[in-house]
């Protein structure tokens, strides 16, 4: 049988081994057999793996030698390797899109556990593949050009990192951050791990060099408001919300927080985790950037009552003359054009209130260990001493691992960074309070250069480490050692009994989490979340900083738990790709688009209104619906409304559909 | 909603003040409440652990009937609520189990189906089915000025029983909040009270009341509120022989939750059995300021 | 009718539902052999005829995956295939098809676990129900005739 | 030169195809200059016997109009075929199963049970049903037999062309019969009607908005007050099935503000009309919460066999899984492999 375009389809069957993967579980030998029965097959081979330079010669020499004109590779997810394939069909002389793949790994081997039932399934998905592979055509890719901008959401260490060799590259970056000052987690903490380098030291240079730089331009107190178009070219609403304070007049000065109404601070510090106070109108560290002040208007007594003597803009006014303070500030919006996107919006961490039997919320001395890191900074509202609230020095600290980590009642996942800073403030608190401090671990995790060593180093330091995982945290005391302390109930599994640690601080090791508004922020980018809800890559290996959403890239924590060395190199990674990108100028789309054929369009409409890009137009003067191929982004909604028949979908048209449906119910 | 009361023995027995106040909790509430028709034994007690099969196909029969006539069932004695619940869960999660029971209960003619039947705690209906704004309105002598430390007990919370949590459950306290108590926070919420180890192993049972009683002593408690006939028992009976033991006086009013509810909510003093305790309870009122 | 193995067609968007079933494999979850899968970009794409074709050819079920409402990669394709299925479930029923046969679930990329859950289920409930071809009055070719009745065209009595 | 031959015939149909060919009034007298009539049994004396001796493939045409579902039937048709070099069918019951073939939306035994046993029809209390062997003063009679299902005159014999319509309205019938007996014939299997759809000749087309079609309600026409005359009647939330529906009426139920039920069938590629009206319809649907969709139906779809089915059901895919084929399949099924007999 000819097929549309005139040739007779010669296929050619490839399956793969994959090693073991596959062929361990579906008999390749007899599927291979089978596809040499099904029509118009003129080869079917198996090999160890497709994918390996042996495997696609294996594809261009029979094109050359046996003049196939249809190629089908049974293996794995197209997702993974259709690429691979075409590319081999195309450089043996053929339209890479005469390939069609049959996924026998992820949908048949490693989800089917009777060999025999899988080698049948195999079958029926091999059939299909050559059933439908004889309606393919030659197509031609569409070629569009790149935006060079770069948008990175999140000014954490991650976005600071990307933006800054994206920057250095010559790109024009945009860098939204939602808090008035970039920096992120990192920002907050005193030291790092396993080097006890400052964290600010090596941090800040990096803030007020992105600052400079005349590549970036920075939006902070910004939020992304609406995603439109596709990779190389997307169109990103943004919202700058009012800080009340005009950016370009402030020259962070403090004066108009020192002249507020509020003599003193009284308002807890959300960069201080609320270990510190601040005022309605602040700047959230001193090291911010911008070093502009901003002004809550949840608190700030204007905005309340409307009655304030607004000293704080007096002060401004006439004191230092900038007159930077506008009450009637408003939110903004821009759009801007950008061709790549980076994701790095971090992690929050987990609630410890969740657990009521660690008393946080309850036992004032309970922390978490962000408030910890708050307390041990040296510029942190305590100047770095570590304090009680009542203000003594703690003569003995209990550090709690894994504080709704690993546990199933709350998130199952390994946090990653919590031994690595439950050791670090160990040491910190051990070594500025001579403290006794208990470190209880499940297991102790220091994967990483030199953390095994710091762990190595603190076993010396009089740090004792308990292996058990505390039941509860209490202050029901027996004994008057115990008296007016806290009391750590813990197994220790290491000795075998039940332990009562009286202590005076406890600190709460907690994971790391989705944001809580990641779900929204996916949405924003069409791009997919984990069970867990961590953004999803492409692939956990061979892909990590990419998503399914072509352009849209991901780094730092918000695809995972991760320290900052890791966060780092991700973002450097996301960087990478998206330069490629970039200077690549160009992408190829896939060309998957609706196409209607006018001599068969009724003209109904029916069409118009289903498209979401609004692609589709009536032609009055010649009673069609058209088609705006840039527009089509392939999804291919009209074609399955269109009455005529009229319209068909490149690479899924219903004769290929219908006829995989076919071929997969031949087997039974 | 009207609901299926099971008394169990010990509501008809040690636990008859809780049964009083109860039943003058709901009737307060004009909550239709309707003792289970031909209840028995829910199969708690010695019978569970001699023969299983025998104790859960009794608890089943309860079920069973309740089922017929389409009610949730309302089992105020911890031990019944934790039997009825764990009846229910094996029936639904293991053959072999539901095979014997379902064929027990036939030859007794019934049948059952499923877990249409909920088992229901009387904080659980109090707080979920009533709610507590409902019962703040409802509240005719506020308690203002009376602290009162909860105590839960170990049998309701465990496993999860979907109202409450299981190491720091606040379900009493809310009420007790609503009436106008001082509610004592405390950690031992959930703690053993010595069960029935106060008749076994004496001086471990012993041990366990003294470390409620001591602590609720300690943080300034007027009375201790449970919703267990064992626990109440347990703290109420042995005071004075934990004294002896321990040589530390106590004299703390051990009362059901119901009791301050009923009180509050302008039941009857005589309708709340407030005269069947041990250490009496009368001066309790007597610290409402 | 133990022995009944139902064939399962899956017509599964490639941004989420099929996604899901790559992510089943990679994550070793396995679920019934019954399912075969065919990819479309969305499941806006599917047609009704797709469905039928399926039922035509062999397939005891059809199940349809897409992205979850608002989360469509497409913005909305899912709700155009959710008002389709919904008016194919009442025709399918008018032709005595048993409308369970017809399954519409949004699966996530992340939801290999909610794929094996619907697969296994879809099975087990298409295993109840029985094939197809064997449902439904109008197309069970008559088998006895009741006497006295008008004789049964034996052109009519094939496959079944 | 000499006539051809042709011939007429009806199977499971109401007559109005028969009035069809009276319809084309003097037209059928220009006709009768190139052909002649060899069997017409409604309006003229010919016999079975007449036709059994003709030659094979004597008959120029015979035009076949009505749904097949006796045995009298597919014998005659069959041996039409035999007769005939082309063979036509006329209308939609033949084209498609019609009316008759909603019939296929009921069980046999139903059917039957309805006219001869219970139905309210009945005189007589007794149930009175047909009586397949009689034997009268040593005269075997027999009546037809049954069948399971209604089918379409190319689900049993094979079919050259098709004038589609309930029924062909007269310049259809006439373009066709043009068609036919040019020199150039149309290529086998054409429907000789339009190859757009409805709304492509539809004078209310220009009066469907530019963004499209929404719709938050569907109307049903005997419910409507009033139907404006001048606007899209899909528009107006009437399913007017004019966007999946051969043209080539010149939309003549429109003009009547009635809406298009879809006589002249699918337009070629479609392959199964009741799939592709359905998907139409369900697609601009203005609701995306599926208790609204719900709702929207139960109000305005409450039958969506009849709605759209309603000339084609035998025609429907899933139809056509246990019908027997008639050696030419319908769908495009090509490179498939033939399937093990093992189900």
């Amino acid at each position: 049988m000819a097929s549309k375009n005139g040739d007779i389809p010669r296929i050619g069957v490839y399956v793969c081994h994959c090693g073991t993967n596959i062929g361990g579980q579906v008999n390749v030998p007899e599927v291979v057999a089978f596809a040499r029965t099904l029509p118009n097959v003129v080869v079917a081979r198996e090999y160890k793996y497709m994918c390996s330079d042996p495997g696609q010669m294996l594809i261009k020499e029979d094109i050359q030698k046996l003049n196939i004109n249809r190629v089908v590779v049974a293996s794995c997810s197209p997702h993974l390797h259709e690429h691979t394939f075409r590319k081999a069909t195309l450089e043996g002389g053929r339209n890479p899109f005469l390939f069609h793949m049959a996924n026998i790994r992820e949908h048949v081997s490693w989800v089917t556990q009777d060999p025999e039932k899988a080698t049948e399934k195999a079958k029926a998905i091999v059939e299909a593949a050559v059933y439908r592979i004889q309606f393919h055509e030659p197509l031609e890719s569409k070629h569009v050009p790149v935006h060079p901008d770069v948008l990175i959401v999140g000014g954490g260490i991650a976005g600071i990192t990307a933006a800054l060799t994206l920057a250095d590259a010559g790109k024009t970056v945009y860098l939204i951050e939602r808090e008035s000052s970039i920096g992120g987690h990192m920002a907050k903490f005193d030291k790092t791990f396993p080097t006890l380098d400052c964290a600010s030291c090596i941090l800040t240079p990096k803030m007020t060099t992105v600052k400079d730089h005349p590549n970036i331009h920075l939006m902070t107190y910004a939020e992304v408001l609406e995603v439109d178009g596709y990779v190389g070219n997307f169109r990103v609403k943004v919202k700058k919300k009012p800080r009340y304070v005009i950016e370009d007049r402030c020259i962070g000065c403090y004066v108009c927080i020192e002249h507020c109404v509020y003599k003193t601070p009284k308002h807890p510090s959300e960069f201080d985790e609320g270990i510190g106070l601040r005022k309605p109108i602040y700047i959230p560290f001193p090291q911010a950037v911008p070093l502009v002040a901003v002004i809550d208007p949840e608190t700030c007594i204007e905005f309340k009552s409307g009655r304030c003597p607004k000293k704080c803009q007096k002060a401004c006014r006439e004191i230092v003359g900038r007159d930077a303070i506008d009450f009637t500030q408003k939110e903004e919006i821009l759009e801007i054009q950008v061709g790549a996107v980076i994701i790095a919006t971090g992690f929050q961490i987990f609630d410890p209130s969740r657990i009521p039997e660690y008393g946080y919320g309850r036992y004032p001395n309970v922390y978490t260990s962000l408030e910890v890191e708050r307390l041990v900074n040296a510029s942190g509202p305590t100047g770095g001493a570590i304090v009680l609230r009542d203000g003594r020095k703690p003569q003995s600290v209990a550090i709690i691992h894994c504080v709704g980590s690993r546990d199933r009642n709350y998130n199952p996942w390994c946090s990653r960074v919590c031994c690595m800073y439950s050791l670090k403030l160990a040491h910190l608190v051990r070594e500025r309070t001579g403290a006794e401090v208990y470190n209880c671990y499940i297991d102790m995790r220091t994967p990483g250069k030199g953390y095994e060593e710091f762990y190595e180093k603190l076993l010396h330091e009089g740090v004792h480490f308990i292996r058990g995982k505390v039941a509860e945290v209490t202050d029901w005391t027996i004994n008057p050692e115990e008296a007016g302390k806290l009391v750590i109930r813990v197994e220790d599994s290491l000795i075998g009994v039940v332990r009562r640690i009286p202590v005076d601080m406890v600190i709460l090791s907690v994971g790391l989490e989705p944001r809580s508004d990641a779900e929204e922020l996916r949405r924003l980018f069409h791009i997919s979340c984990s069970a867990e809800g961590w953004f999803l890559e492409r692939h956990p290996k061979l892909a990590p900083v990419s998503t399914y959403t072509d352009g849209v890239y991901i780094a730092g924590a918000c695809q995972g738990p991760k320290d900052i060395p890791d966060a780092v190199a991700q973002a450097g990674a996301a960087a990478g790709e998206v330069l490629s990108l970039v200077d690549r100028g160009v992408i190829e789309l896939e060309p998957n688009i609706a196409v209607i054929d006018a001599r068969r369009c009724s003209g109904c409409h029916v069409c118009i209104a289903l498209c979401p890009f609004s692609a589709i137009a009536f032609h009055a003067e010649e009673n069609v619906a058209r088609i705006n191929e840039a527009l089509c982004k392939g999804c291919g909604v009209c074609v399955g409304a269109c009455p005529s028949r009229a319209i068909s979908q490149q690479l899924f048209k219903d004769e290929q559909i219908l006829a995989e449906i076919e071929g997969l119910l031949m087997v039974d | 909603m009207a609901y299926f009361y099971y008394p169990g023995c010990s509501l008809k027995g040690t636990g008859a003040s809780y049964e009083k106040s109860l039943l003058a909790v709901f009737a307060a509430l004009d909550i239709p409440m309707q003792e289970l028709p031909d209840w028995n034994c829910c199969g708690a007690t010695s019978y569970m652990s001699i023969d299983e099969k025998v104790a859960l196909a009794m608890a089943a029969r309860n079920l069973a009937i309740a089922e017929e006539n389409g009610r949730d069932i309302i089992a105020p004695c911890s031990a019944c609520y934790m039997v009825l619940r764990k009846t229910q869960k094996y029936i639904k999660e293991y053959a072999h189990i539901r095979e014997s029971i379902l064929t027990a209960l036939k030859q007794a003619g019934l049948t059952y189906r499923g877990d249409s039947v909920r088992i229901r705690h009387p904080l659980d209906v109090l707080i979920t089915d009533v709610g507590v704004d409902e019962i703040r309105k409802r509240v005719r002598r506020p308690l203002n000025g009376v602290r009162v430390f909860p105590y839960y007990g170990c049998l309701i919370v465990r496993p999860k029983n979907g109202f409450d949590h299981a190491t720091y459950p606040t379900s009493m306290d809310v009420l007790l909040e609503a009436l106008g108590c001082e509610v004592i926070d405390h950690p031992l919420k959930t703690k053993c009270c010595g069960g029935s180890l106060t008749g076994t192993l004496e001086e471990v049972g012993m041990r366990l009341v003294y470390i409620l009683l001591k602590e609720a002593k300690k943080r300034g408690s007027h009375a201790i509120a449970t919703v267990c006939p064992l626990c109440q028992f347990n703290l109420d009976a042995y005071q004075e022989k934990v004294q002896k033991m321990y040589s530390e006086s106590f004299a703390i009013p051990v009362m059901y939750v119901t009791q301050l509810l009923g009180y509050a909510l302008g039941a009857q003093h005589t309708h709340l059995g407030l005269e069947q305790h041990i250490i009496p309870v009368q001066e309790v009122f007597e610290m409402v300021r | 009718m133990s022995d009944f193995e139902p064939k399962i067609i899956g017509l599964f968007c490639n941004w989420c539902t099929y996604l899901a079933a790559d992510l089943a494999g990679v994550s070793r979850t396995p679920y019934a052999a019954n399912l075969r899968i065919v990819r479309v970009m969305c499941s806006g794409r599917i047609h009704p005829e797709h469905v039928l074709w399926a039922f035509r050819n062999g397939a005891d079920g059809v199940l349809i995956g897409g992205c979850h409402p608002g989360d469509c990669h497409y913005i909305e394709g899912n709700f155009k295939t959710l008002r389709r299925c919904l008016l194919l479930k009442r025709l399918l029923e008018q032709f005595g098809v048993d409308k369970r046969r017809l399954r519409l679930e949004w699966i996530s990329a992340s939801e290999a676990d909610k794929l094996r859950r619907v697969v296994d289920d879809f099975t087990e409930t298409l295993r109840a129900i029985g094939p197809f071809a064997r449902e439904t009055p109008i197309f069970r070719p008559a088998r006895t005739e009741a006497p006295g009745a008008v004789a049964a065209s034996t052109d009519t009595k094939e496959e079944g | 030169m000499e006539k051809k031959k042709v011939g007429f015939y009806w199977c499971a149909s109401c007559g109005g195809c028969e009035e069809a060919v009276v319809d084309l009034a003097e037209d059928l007298l220009t006709a009768l200059e190139q052909i002649d009539i060899v069997f017409w049994p409604v309006a003229m004396d010919f016999k079975r016997e007449d036709v059994e001796r003709l030659d094979d493939g004597e008959i120029f045409a015979t035009f076949i109009n009505g749904a097949v579902r006796l045995s009298e039937q597919e014998e005659i048709v069959k041996l039409l075929r035999r007769k005939s070099r082309v063979i036509v069918a006329f209308g939609a019951c033949s084209h498609m199963g019609g009316i008759p073939g909603l019939a296929n939306g009921v069980a046999r035994e139903a059917i039957l049970d309805y006219y001869y046993r219970n139905g309210p029809a009945l005189e007589s209390r007794e149930p009175m049903p047909p009586d397949p062997e009689r034997t009268w003063k040593e005269h075997g009679f027999h009546l037809p037999r049954f069948y399971e299902n209604v089918r379409a005159l190319d689900q049993v014999v094979e079919v050259d062309y098709y004038i589609p319509g309930c029924a062909p309205p007269p310049n259809v019938v006439k373009g066709a019969l043009a068609q036919l007996l040019s020199d150039q014939p149309p290529p086998s299997g054409t429907v000789l009607a339009a190859t757009h759809a409805l709304c492509h000749e539809c004078e209310l087309n220009d009066t469907k908005p530019e963004e499209g079609i929404r719709i938050q309600a569907f109307r049903r026409p005997h419910l409507v007050d009033k139907i404006d005359p001048h606007t899209c009647l899909l528009v107006q939330g009437l399913i007017c099935l004019g966007p999946v529906t051969r043209g080539g009426c010149g939309a003549l139920c429109i003009k009547g503000r009635m809406p298009c039920t879809g006589c002249f069938g699918p337009l070629d590629g479609v392959r199964d009309f009741g799939a592709a009206a359905l998907s139409f319809v369900a697609s601009i649907i203005d609701a995306d919460d599926p208790h609204d969709i719900e709702r929207i139906l139960d109000e305005g779809i409450p039958d969506p066999l009849g709605t759209f089915y309603m000339y084609s059901l035998p025609k429907s895919l899933l139809f056509q899984k246990v019908l027997p084929s008639n050696g030419r399949r319908t769908a495009r099924t090509e490179p498939r492999r033939e399937k093990a007999e093992s189900r």
